[in-house]
């Protein structure tokens, strides 16, 4: 299992449209992954979880996947949220 | 009215492969490839109260811009083919009620096995479309696992459609909830 | 009375591996691999206002050439199990409503694992049978499949079955439309 | 009345991954992986007439040793996801009927996908458990597989649950009917 | 088999007024008044799953000295009159799953108006019986008032005299209860 | 189509004192004093998965020769009035599933006090009409009697409408029926 | 828990003539004369799939000041005694599915035999209210008359009583619709 | 308690128009009124059951009516069956 | 049947209570009352159809009843409408 | 409204059928009756009520019956139960 | 893709029997495969479908097959077509 | 196919929990696998048939497997039912 902090860079922040993207993003590893900030925990799979964490760009959040394509899980995700389009 | 039943009779038609179903007043046509399950999602569809228009082969005119209408071959007509139990008469089995001659196609479901990479719709917020004769209808593409009942989700989508037609999108409801929250949250 | 009971108990009996359930009145009688899915199916046709006779062991006692009575053994008479939940009494938990003492077989449902190669009837022309103590029973192979509801599929099969005794085949109409459709061509 | 609302919002909180339905009373948490199909499993509960509280993400609060309560995010309350459907809105598409704000946690069932080695629950007899902060709930896993009617399975659950408070199990009943009849046939 | 049917053939033979249904298993003879709601009675019971043997004249048959054998004479065979509607066919408009052939009479319900002098059993303790050719049939006399679902009387009739036959009598049950407790106080 | 909607917008319409229901496709309108329980049947309606237009209140426009709309005033759409429970939102209750917007008007039905002396349609043979905007429309009286299930009447009424719309007129056959006995009887 | 137990235990008790039954979660109780339906709509409601707590009589424990707690007398625990038919075990004919052993009593619903003059409840705008040990509970007088389902009429406003408690007044929304629409008539 | 054999001069016999009408008749009146003829004997106020009585012209039924309008009930019916319209 | 032409007087118009009493009012009569206005004619009886109307104080609406107590029914509705309270 | 002590001299004491027989002598009357023994009071046409007071010969009871025909209400009760069959 | 056109030579023409035969001979194949006569075109794994064609010996299709094992496919269902039994 | 005689050494017999383990062996196995006593013979993967059998120790019973792994099957077994714990 890997943890890892991110910060968000997207410019929209994650609003509806870019937390589909995400959780697409994340469904495709076999790994559980999930994003935490504060008190609150989702699976990063899951689109209605997603959609109650309500992040702005600029916010830092915890990921962390577990299984075998855990490296590459994490990866991808910090590289979309890195992403600043 | 003579003249009304000539246009239907004189529209452009074709003939494709699907099972067409009343669910609560909604058109909804199913497709897939053979064997996918068609004919017994038609079949609780039937049990559920709802009503078959026809199996396997429906017949689309277009009547108008916005209009398609579907029918069953007069051979075929009221017949379901169940794999193992062989083709029953879904008329004299479940009566008049059950069934219907005639109707308009408003929604498409298309039942496809499951792929672990496929997209499936997400979220909702756009419509796919299919089109036939020229005309464009509403298309959900809808994975089969076990575990799921498709009579029910069919139904949804039904309902799902005609709210949408009557102004409401639960997905942008949803959209505008976590702007809303998002905007509150960045004041703070 | 006595002696029509003495008879029944005296009558030649086996025991099979099996979930017999009153379906409209239709004694049906599932057969399959352990795990297939038995239990399950018989849960739902209980729950759809069917009657459970029992589940997993069967007790078949032939009391005339024509006639298969199935019981349950004492022991597990009215208990159902289902995996992951362990056993459930039916009888407490949903009603005398939904469970009966003793049932005529009058079809045999075999449900097995879907394989793509195998035919699987198609027309339900011909029956097939299958036999207990000398008796021959109609007898239907049903693929298990995701998206399929097995008891719509087991009621549509009790209430075709007795449309059949009454003298009415769906595939041999749908038979007779396409000869009369043939014919209608050729002439012209 | 305040005081009770304070202690409430006040417990501590956790939030997890689930759907939780209220089933006959039964407040029943479904977990499993993302994709296993717990929210086509609410749909169908809600269907038949049992009620949502919330889809994905439950929020669950320690009200006391014995009692946990689970609500809904404000921003999903009452909104399902359909894999292939998009969000649906619960509330409006089937009415205040078929929704509820909080639900006591009674009894969770964590869908899996079928193993073959898995050893599932097959007597009953001992109930497993799970936690949330510090709180014992019953579990059962229940595995996925074609043919198999997920929400009846769970209702089945519920009441089976609901009868075990009431001091009656089915499978220790099963087991002294067993215990009783070895005991008669060493006598003989 | 050929002699067991000369055999009800050549039985001797009544015509009477009344509704034969065929109610989980059980044959329940509607008698009463031409107009107090027989045949709607029957209609309600077909929709909630059972099965019309025939409406308004029922040809009895005795086939030993236990059992008595109901069907419709062929004219009006599956046919209902609705005051209001008119005939109305019930095979063609439910199915098939709606109607049957033969039915054994296992019990009487007779409905009257209402009269606040008249006794209606109130314990349910011993059973009326009515006679059809010198067999004894149980009988239970109901009165119909506003507000009373008269399908679901019949059902929960139904099942309760096939429970009385499987060796359980409420109300014998409660009045056990009642001696115990009156017992119990008077040691004190 | 905005010349289709004009022509519904400015087609002749009236206003009349009814509540219309979408049963099975067919649109019924059911007519009758104040406080008979017009609201009441078409609540059951509802429950039992049909679909409300408008109540107390039915705004019918004339489309063409054969064809009559109705929809509710906007003030009271989807409300209903029940007596001593009061007014409930249809829509928000039971889901947008129980309601629909407008709805073609094919069957009348006219609910009445019981009186003995009234000849109520007893065979169904001929048709009786009632009229609006010039357009006839098939109306049954309905007698209000304890012990009827109103709801399910008026679906045996709407589906043997259909059924007859079809071609197949139930009286009609009993008629034929008793036409070749009683020749049959002459011969000999 | 032992504490919380005590409470109730010892708390004040009443013991009233009435039915309680729980729909949909909500504690409903029905009252009315002797003879008027209170049973056969309880009766009706547990085969709709809600859940008997007591018949005929009602102890009511006041465990705080908002809460009354109702349960059944020993003695007759779980049976319902139904005109004509006799005493019937509800738990044993339909199964620990339909009871329950404690339910809070949220709504009370009275049924009175019709009279002309009587003003019931038309709007629902305010709340009228019973007295049970010093708490208030919310009450409806409703009308027994021919031709109404009493069942669904209890449904609703069980169903309605919850969404007031959401927030939302059907009738005030009427109220509201209708005072805009006068501003909006008076500004022109 | 009356009892009657009637005649029947209807032209058409008891065909399923004459049987409503008949029914119709027989319905006014309190009084219990049954049809017979050979083994078979129906109410006469059930449409579907003098359906199955097969009647034609010349044959003989027996009415019978029992309650405090049956001498009215059965002159009625026989009035009706012995016209010959 | 009698038809009388009414304005109304109530200081509020009718309002969702006064249109629900003004109903009760009605409701007393065996008689049909229907209230009509410009193309709109609504059972008096109907709270819901009444809610459609929209009656404001200063409008005038036709009352027409038909029944054995027509005369009393028009003049108690009369009455109601013209009281300024 | 009517109140009185009546001591049950049934020897049976209010076993299964003579509560079902009491429950019909009171169903006969208008009057709404009650039976009340310390702090139990039911409906007198209640059978399943009446069931669950576990009465025995000797006891005392308190009857209160309210209507137009209550005086003859409590006298055929007190007649009842003070018979000795 | 392939499409090739087929004349039937099967004596019965396309009965109910030989129709299923037919739809058997073609699921077995993975590739769709599609019925063409005049403006009806079929999926020839349809038993419902191909009763809708009514084809007699003699008349002349155009089968498409499109996958994997397009040419195996055309191939059988050619041969089975041409098969004068 | 093999089919073998075992005799149960289990010191219980088979109550409820040894045949819910015997069952859980047997299920291992692809082979159908059955137990056979007088004239009773049940499927060794059902719990509920298991429990019909009411087998004590000292009983013979007959096992038979058929399939791939039947050898391996009934070994198992019968070191189960064998083991005297
Ligand atoms: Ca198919
Ligand atoms: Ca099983
Ligand atoms: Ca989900
Ligand atoms: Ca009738
Ligand atoms: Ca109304
Ligand atoms: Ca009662």
């Amino acid at each position: 299992m890997i943890k890892k902090p991110i910060t968000i860079q997207l410019s929209s922040g994650l609003e509806a449209r870019p937390v589909a993207m995400l959780v697409q993003v994340a469904s495709q590893f076999e790994s559980s992954i999930y994003v935490e900030i504060a008190e609150k925990k989702v699976n990063a799979k899951s689109i209605m979880g997603m959609m109650t964490l309500g992040l702005s760009a600029g916010e830092e959040v915890v990921v962390s996947a577990d299984g075998g394509d855990e490296e590459d899980a994490i990866g991808e995700i910090e590289k979309y949220l890195s992403s600043s389009k | 009215e003579v003249i009304r039943w000539l246009n239907v009779e004189l529209a452009p038609m074709i003939s494709i492969h699907g099972v067409l179903v009343d669910v609560y007043g909604e058109g909804v046509l199913i497709m897939g490839e053979s064997g996918i399950g068609k004919s017994e999602a038609a079949l609780e569809l039937i049990k559920r109260g709802h009503r078959l228009v026809t199996d396997d082969v429906v017949e689309i005119r277009k009547v108008s811009d916005e209009t398609l209408i579907g029918t069953a071959p007069d051979i075929t007509r009221h017949f379901i083919e169940l794999r193992g139990i062989g083709i029953i008469d879904v008329k004299t089995l479940f009566g008049v009620e059950s069934v219907k001659e005639t109707q308009s196609i408003d929604l498409v479901i298309k039942l496809e096995e499951w792929e672990k990479d496929k997209e499936y719709d997400r979220l909702g917020l756009e419509e796919e479309y299919t089109e036939f004769l020229g005309n464009k209808v509403v298309c959900h593409s809808l994975p089969i696992r076990p575990g799921r009942n498709l009579a029910i989700i069919v139904e949804s989508a039904a309902v799902n459609h005609r709210q949408k037609k009557m102004g409401y999108n639960a997905a942008q409801e949803l959209y505008k909830r976590v702007q809303k929250s998002l905007a509150k949250n960045s004041e703070k």
